[in-house]
């Protein structure tokens, strides 16, 4: 017997919350159109199919890594070690070619994710049965994966004379003017939403991430699904990787190092909380596109390149910041008793 | 008995993938000659050196309604996580519905139809209520796609069961300890389990609400399940359960009928001895004022708090979970900032929001939480006895090594406390040793007045006692103690003068001599308005 | 590093690498692979060269084709005259991972370093410390600022930046907007380069003009960003020169699979036959230019074991004779870098492209 | 629940309460004894390595010696500060292109005529407002300390680009420069070095022997427990940060110094070597356990082998590899013991199990858990 007031429901302040929670994947959308018109504003050019299509497949790769990133952030782990995969991967597809120069594009493909499912599964088994913080494990990953990678490539190289044109042309072909790559990975970001969204297995890694001994209690397979969210994000990575052969048709010893810093900025703009718990692939997609977009946008609106580092570091602390300021505004509006402890 | 063994097997059977079919336990419920459907037999646990559970026996028959009881620390906590398959236990066997089983996870133990309300919420807060409910029983529809709409209705059906109104889409983030508590009994009747067991439900909830959940517990009991309820309320017990079992000290003491027990026959097994021998107060004479509180306020969480504590007394603030006395306390230390009114330390107002600044003046606060707030686990006793004297305890900037073992030595032996080597970390010590490091660790600075939050939560008999007689100790050498207690007992028994709080405002004030039990209780639930101070 | 070291000459000097952490703890990766020569001073080849001179070959890091190429050619020279090459640097191409390579060197008490600096003054304190050793130094690649050394230039900086122009100016008759894709904005040698084609322009030029410059990092992906980015922001583009090997073939990839630009936009610049052959093929690309690398290395090897032996020195006008490649002169102009150059590009094109493997 | 009568990890396992990163699983001491055979295996490394240079041609003289500390000097004191953030729980990734951004304003200062003393101090500045501004907005807005320092990691590099582009400045004053590549007279020490062992020995005094020192690592193991001891959570933090910043700059200076010349990318990438040494140093990443002591040791360890393979000609690719298993190793070893225990408590349930007729689903606890502690 208490007199805690008695639960009352607020549909309004609900209703209000929802929709500032929605305000995440919409505030990227709208910078998204700020910087496209101000652009296009400056040079006409900019807004042309082309250079449109070259916004989409210039963000696809890391728009790509960015979904497999977000399983495992939203379980309150890190991948860093997608940019080395990526390369690797890479080279392995054009070796598989180098050795059968008429291999089944299926065949290429799947070398590729079978590369990054491999580390992606090692990360995983370190992470969950020794415990080690994933920040470390994939860390080192990052290293000795680019080390390894290193040794095979040797300085060589893969060059475009290496690479079918059947398989290129995933890197370039468009239909109805919307690139391959873009079609592709948008494919994949809504399958991997959804199912994020509607299914078991993918509620299970929010709740992991939102309280890890609650998750436990309510008997979800902890370690499974997080073992699970690196092997995606390995396989993704790895996919990623075949699909930057096919789009630069030439990689070395260096493909794809330093993407791991652009995903994480694309996953943490794009409104997933690097504490787990929240966020959504569309938002890391859209994360992706938008960090891609301004790059493209520096140069079409001939600001001197200098500026591209500088305005992107900007953009992520804002883009944190922001979040930061969106859930204690929804925490206020759902909580009876104004701001609780905040961890 | 052919009906009860029939279902059986189907519960046994259940692994988490369809979990969220469990095994009804309706068919046994017609058996006339109840088969016990759940027995707990000497299990122990501990945890490091600590014993939480000596012996824990437990026998739950179909349809009722069965009490533990015990004090703070007494096991009942440790013995519910072993029937929900958090805790292994060291040794001892469970049999669910004739067979012995382990229950290595949550999720094995929902699996044999067992469903628990944990004593604190364990929630999502970034997941809808719904959700929460349902997590990892989702209702599904085709491809195994979770059927939000349909999970929207069954949460809505369980609130309307309960007779509450909550948004099943809202995110829990935010929600009240009451509303908290209410999505924890949501989530444990929202699917016929045949045992549910029920670890002080009641703490955070209003009459009302209380009275929708017995109609509920009488409702699945008539459904013939087993319902075990843990509180520290006996008129509920009374009100609600035909059985009881009281332990003490992490041991089974007796299983009996509720009709064959009076309140002072079930205090005095749970207790082991007189009442009076737990409390001994010393009368003693106020002295002026150390303390003072006027006007102060929180928004939303208190309002307009105004109170003094003299010198040489005990001043109590009583209330239910959720009143906002903690809150209250830890504004008034500094922990958090107010939004009005003042705090004065012998009439010197104290800056808003700085626990250097209180400290300085000569408080000493002793927190709710003493794993999370009270101690660093992971550090030695010493250096947990040092951390609020550390200036103290420095030459030219270093440390001195041998002052701060000197220090947690001479505490040591002062408080009787028991331990292994100074150097191990805390976590090893028993709630009450820890407990008796976090006040060593205030008593160091000699403070003039004493905040101290449920001091003797989850702390077993002897040491409650103890740690009474050195608050006794204290105000006899003329310091003023300000407690916060949720037990009654510990009030009546310590304090010179009770201040009930209720939703965040003082409501009444008893002398000690014209403080009773029952008193309390209305002011604390609201029922009169006393001389609010 | 960010940057793909498929690099040339071009290869920026501490390409801006990011954290992909391809440097070690020490910060400073270095990679070497040793050859001795097959026959000794048996195969002496030149009068006078001592023998078993050992020559530490230091290219911008190991991962660099073209640098391997330069180092095969070194390596054959050093074997003609009976010596022996250690090739050593590190993965990323950044001046920090260069040092402990230069300090091996010291340490082995190398005859010669033939490096290839990623930063025209930051291994200068370094370099000093090995020619105080009594340690010859030949800069070869990208030259540096250092004193006491020969540049082995690959073809007059000069000569590069106008040809190339002169170049694009047959592709786009001589008028029309260019642009040209760089590899990082610090590559000194690119910003040479550049430099000159600017004079060239405006020397010959007036209808030719140069509407932008960006940079892709010598990064595939890069590279194509700021590629796309030229193209949308200047429509009326008619030509790009890119002096770098990556930037050139990421373009020439781009304009290949869009054969609409390829229509409109020219590309030239410096590349790898290896690399450009399909885009000769195919008609994307007119022509390129480069030089011989392996030829560089041989010629530094020779121009190496000779300053060790004391056969030739850093005077104006002092001669060498470097093996297949006949007789070089030093040219040392008051306060220049005494250097020899190589020899005019070669120009690529369908013509001859099937002759290079490299 | 669980949190008032055990602590999460232990909520989290049915098996085993250990946290994660804990030195030493079986007892609760592990944070002292585990630390310290934590430095006694780095010393057992360094022999090892000592050896191993030994075994190899020139390595084990002087100057090679005076190499080895001129290669690591600036990266070994930067991860003195990151040493006390990532004790806090905290970490800062952005020491790297502080290193960079101080390097390129110095450059651009001298450029612009600025007395090389004044240039010097107004970096330091600029490096400690830099370090505010990570320490503001992780301590003050209570953003997560990697988002931020990864978005200032960009910022910082940024700014630099935008002030030098370019352009790469040398010709500074030879006195200054020699700094870089001589050792202090009479000794064979980098100047570098003999700045990392001062501050080293500031540090480990601060960290160790003094009140703040016991505040981080309060800190760093419970923050609600800190907060409530009277302990000046943010304000540590935020100092820290501050610090970071400014011994980053102070090590940007030494770079321009060594190199004799300052351009933006100065020392791009060297983020991560610095968590490594740090993270090989036995500093747990979750904060509270740790020793300068170790970080010194792993500075060591990691120059001397690097150093060696160099000499060896070792491919570089190898020392990735190297750098890579040394860290999984300094981190996986000590909690295989756990990972060993957990599995066994399973196998045992297990069978227990089977004799109770039933194929139960089994839950590995999340490593979630405790970094959530920290989140
Ligand atoms: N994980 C743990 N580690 C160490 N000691 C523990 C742990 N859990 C419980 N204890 C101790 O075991 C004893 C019994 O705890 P338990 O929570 O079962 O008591 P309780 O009867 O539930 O008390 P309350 O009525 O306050 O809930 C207490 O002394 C408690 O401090
Ligand atoms: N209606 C509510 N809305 C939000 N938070 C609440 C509510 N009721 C209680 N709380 C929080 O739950 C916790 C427990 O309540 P609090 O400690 O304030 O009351 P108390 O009188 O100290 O009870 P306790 O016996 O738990 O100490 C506090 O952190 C308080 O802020
Ligand atoms: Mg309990
Ligand atoms: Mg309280």
């Amino acid at each position: 017997m208490s007199l805690t007031v008695a639960p009352i429901s607020r549909p309004g302040g609900v209703r209000r919350s929802e929709l500032l929670l929605r305000a995440r994947e919409l505030s990227i959308v709208l910078a998204l159109l700020i910087v496209f018109g101000f652009t296009t504003l400056k040079n006409h050019e900019f807004a042309n199919a082309a250079s449109i299509r070259q916004l989409l497949s210039g963000a696809s790769l890391v728009a790509l890594l960015a979904v497999g990133q977000t399983l495992v952030v939203v379980t309150r782990n890190v991948d860093l070690s997608v940019g080395s995969v990526l390369g690797l991967s890479a080279y392995l597809v054009g070796t598989l070619f180098r050795a059968h120069p008429n291999a089944p594009i299926a065949l290429a493909f799947l070398v590729g994710i079978g590369v990054g499912v491999l580390i992606g599964a090692i990360n995983g088994i370190i992470t969950t049965v020794t415990r080690v913080p994933s920040l470390v494990v994939t860390l080192a990953m990052l290293y000795i994966v680019r080390g390894v990678d290193a040794e095979i490539v040797n300085a060589k190289q893969i060059d475009p004379t290496l690479i079918p044109h059947s398989f290129q042309v995933v890197g370039y072909e468009h239909i109805f003017g919307i690139p391959w790559l873009a079609i592709i990975v948008t494919v994949i970001v809504i399958a991997v939403g959804f199912y994020m969204r509607s299914f078991r297995a993918g509620r299970d890694l929010y709740a992991i991430g939102s309280n890890p001994d609650a998750a436990t209690l309510a008997g979800v397979p902890s370690g499974r699904r997080v073992f699970t969210a690196f092997v995606v994000s390995g396989g993704l990575a790895g996919l990623g990787g075949a699909l930057f052969l096919a789009q630069f048709a030439t990689v070395n010893a260096t493909g794809g190092s330093g993407y791991e810093l652009n995903v994480v900025a694309a996953v943490v703009v794009g409104g997933v909380a690097i504490f787990g718990g929240s966020g959504t692939v569309f938002g890391a997609a859209l994360g992706a596109l938008l960090l891609n977009t301004i790059n493209q946008a520096l140069v079409a609106a001939k600001v001197s390149a200098f500026w591209n580092q500088a305005v992107a570091g900007a953009l992520l602390l804002a883009a944190i910041a922001f979040d930061r300021w969106l859930s204690l505004r929804v925490e206020r509006l759902e909580s009876g008793r104004g701001e609780r402890h905040v961890v | 008995m052919p009906s009860g063994a029939d279902d059986d097997p189907g519960g046994i059977d259940v692994s988490t993938e369809n979990r969220d079919e469990p095994l009804d336990g309706h068919a046994s419920a017609a058996a006339d000659t109840p088969e016990p459907l759940l027995v707990l037999r000497q299990a122990t646990k501990s945890f490091g050196s600590v014993r939480a559970l000596e012996d824990g026996s437990i026998t739950l028959y179909p349809g009722e309604a069965h009490a533990l009881l015990g004090e703070n620390g007494a096991g009942k906590s440790t013995l519910v996580k072993i029937l929900a398959g958090v805790h292994q236990p060291d040794a001892g066997e469970l049999i669910v519905a004739g067979r012995t089983l382990v229950l290595n996870g949550p999720a094995a133990s929902r699996a044999v139809g067992i469903s628990v309300i944990y004593q604190e919420p364990t929630l999502f807060p970034d997941l809808s209520v719904a959700e929460n409910i349902f997590m990892g029983r989702q209702p599904l529809s085709s491809f195994r796609r979770i059927d939000k709409v349909e999970m929207r209705r069954q949460a809505e059906a369980v609130f309307r069961r309960l007779g509450v109104v909550l948004d099943p889409s809202r995110p829990a983030r935010g929600l009240s300890v009451a509303d908290q508590q209410i999505v924890e009994i949501a989530k444990a009747i929202s699917f016929d389990a045949k045992v549910i067991v029920m670890d002080e439900p009641t703490a955070a909830l209003t009459s009302v609400e209380v009275d929708r959940l017995f109609e509920v517990v009488r409702a699945l009991q008539a459904e013939s399940a087993a319902v075990l309820f843990v509180s520290h309320r006996l008129e509920e017990v009374f009100a609600l359960c035909q059985r009881m079992t009281i332990m003490r000290d992490g041991r089974f003491v007796r299983t009996s009928l509720i009709e064959d027990e009076s309140i002072d026959s079930i205090i005095r097994s749970m207790v082991g001895r007189d009442l009076e021998s737990l409390f001994p107060k010393t009368a003693t004479v106020p002295g002026d004022v150390a303390l003072s509180v006027e006007r102060l306020t929180r928004e939303g969480v208190f309002t307009d708090v105004s109170f003094d504590v003299r010198r040489g007394e005990i001043v109590a603030l009583a209330g239910l979970v959720g009143a906002g006395r903690s809150e209250i306390a830890r504004a008034i230390f500094g922990i958090d900032r107010h939004d009005a009114g003042t705090v004065r330390m012998e009439g010197k107002p104290l800056p808003n929001g700085s626990p250097l600044a209180a400290m300085a003046a000569g408080i000493g606060f002793v927190p709710e939480d003493r794993r999370q707030q009270g101690l660093v686990m992971d550090l030695g006793i010493d250096h947990n006895v040092a951390l609020a004297s550390l200036s103290r305890l420095s030459r030219n900037g270093l440390i001195h090594r041998s002052d701060e073992r000197n220090l947690a030595i001479d505490w040591a032996s002062r408080l009787q406390l028991k331990f292994g080597r100074m150097k191990n970390a805390v976590s090893t010590l028993s709630g009450g040793n820890q407990q008796k490091v976090v006040l060593a660790k205030w008593l160091a600075r000699h403070p003039s007045v004493l905040i101290i939050d449920e001091p003797t939560r989850g702390i077993d008999v002897g040491t409650k006692a103890e740690v009474h007689r050195l608050l006794d100790q204290l105000v006899s050498q003329g310091i003023a103690v300000l407690m916060i207690s949720s037990e009654l007992p510990e009030v009546l028994g310590m304090a010179d003068r009770v201040l009930v709080v209720h939703e965040g405002r003082l409501v009444g004030e008893f002398a000690r001599k014209d403080a009773d039990e029952a008193s309390i209780m209305r002011a604390a639930t609201g029922q009169t308005v006393g001389a609010a101070a | 590093g960010s940057s793909t070291k498929s690099s040339s000459s071009a290869t920026t000097p501490g390409a801006a690498t990011t954290a992909a952490g391809a440097t070690t703890a020490a910060g400073t990766t270095t990679a070497a692979g040793t050859t001795t020569a097959a026959g000794t001073a048996a195969a002496g080849g030149a009068t006078g060269i001592k023998s078993g001179l050992t020559v530490y070959y230091i290219p911008k890091d190991t991962q660099n084709p073209y640098e391997v190429l330069a180092d095969k050619g070194g390596e054959a020279a050093l074997t003609e005259l009976g010596g022996k090459v250690v090739v050593s640097s590190g993965t990323e191409d950044t001046a920090a991972a260069q040092i402990p390579s230069i300090q091996a060197a010291i340490a082995a008490k190398a005859n010669a370093i033939v490096i290839a600096a990623n930063d025209p003054d930051a291994l200068c304190p370094s370099i000093a410390q090995a020619v105080a050793a009594g340690i010859k130094v030949v800069a070869f690649d990208s030259d540096n600022n250092c004193p006491d050394h020969l540049f082995i230039n690959q073809a007059d900086t000069a000569t590069i930046g106008t040809a190339e122009v002169d170049y694009m100016a047959t592709l786009v008759n001589s008028t029309g907007e260019i642009a040209i894709l760089s590899a990082a904005a610090t590559a000194t040698n690119q910003n040479a380069w550049i430099g000159f084609m600017k004079q060239q322009l405006a020397a010959k030029y007036p209808n030719m003009k140069l509407v932008d410059v960006v940079y892709g990092d010598d990064d595939p992906a890069k590279s194509l960003t700021a590629l796309t980015g030229l193209l949308s922001a200047h429509p009326n583009l008619v030509g790009i020169i890119s002096p770098t090997t990556v930037g050139i073939s990421t373009a020439a990839q781009y304009l290949s699979t869009h054969k609409d630009i390829a229509a409109k936009v020219k590309l030239t610049g410096l590349g790898l036959p290896s690399q450009m052959k399909p885009y000769i093929k195919d008609g994307t690309v007119k022509g390129f230019m480069l030089w011989n690398p392996s030829d560089l290395g041989y010629l530094a090897g020779y121009a190496a074991a000779n300053l060790a032996s004391g056969t030739t020195n850093l005077k104006d006008g002092s001669k060498f004779t470097a093996g297949k490649l006949k007789e070089y002169t030093i040219a040392a102009p008051a306060g220049a870098t005494p250097s020899v150059i190589l020899g005019p590009p070669t120009v690529f094109d369908a013509s001859n492209i099937d002759q290079f493997n490299f | 629940m669980l949190s008032e009568t055990t602590p999460p990890q232990t909520a989290a396992s049915g098996a085993v309460q250990v946290p994660p990163t804990r030195r030493n699983p079986q007892t609760n001491e592990s944070s002292w004894r585990g630390l310290l055979r934590w430095e006694s295996a780095l010393v057992v490394a360094l022999a090892g390595a000592l050896i191993y240079g030994h075994r190899t041609t020139n390595f084990w003289n002087a100057t090679n010696f005076f190499y080895i500390g001129l290669n690591i000097g600036e990266i070994a004191i930067m991860a003195l500060p990151l040493t006390l953030i990532v004790i806090t729980g905290e970490i800062d990734l952005s020491v790297a292109s502080m290193l960079g951004l101080s390097s390129t304003l110095l450059g651009y200062l001298y450029l612009h005529g600025w007395p090389i003393g004044f240039a010097i101090v107004a970096v330091l500045v600029v490096g400690a407002i830099g370090g505010a501004l990570n320490g503001v907005l992780v301590t003050r807005l209570g953003l997560p300390s990697i988002a931020v320092t990864i978005g200032t990691l960009t910022l910082f590099r940024g700014l630099a680009e935008i002030i030098l582009g370019a352009k790469s400045v040398g010709k500074f004053p030879a006195t200054l420069t020699k700094i870089g590549v001589i050792p202090i007279p009479h000794t064979q020490i980098a100047y570098s070095v003999g700045c990392f062992v001062v501050l080293a020995i500031i540090y480990g005094v601060v960290l160790h022997a003094m009140p703040v020192g016991r505040s981080i690592f309060a800190i760093g193991l419970q923050p609600e427990a800190a907060h409530f001891s009277g302990i000046r959570v943010k304000r540590i933090k935020l100092m820290l940060y501050v610090l970071s910043g400014t011994v980053c700059s102070f090590a940007g200076v030494l770079w321009t110094m060594r190199f004799a010349t300052s351009r933006y990318d100065a020392g791009t990438g060297l983020e991560l070597n610095v968590v490594a040494i740090v993270l090989f140093g036995g500093i747990s990443i979750f904060g509270g356990r740790g020793s300068i002591v170790g970080v010194v040791l792993a500075t060591a360890v990691m120059a001397c082998i690097q150093q060696a393979l160099t000499l060896r000609n070792v491919d570089a690719q190898v020392r990735n590899i190297v750098t890579g298993v040394l860290l999984l190793i300094s981190v996986v070893l000590p909690n295989i013991a756990t990972g060993i225990h957990r599995l066994r408590e399973r196998r045992r349930l297990r069978n227990r199990d089977r004799l109770a007729h039933r194929a139960p689903d089994l839950h590995q606890p999340t490593t979630t858990t405790t970094e959530g502690q920290r989140a």
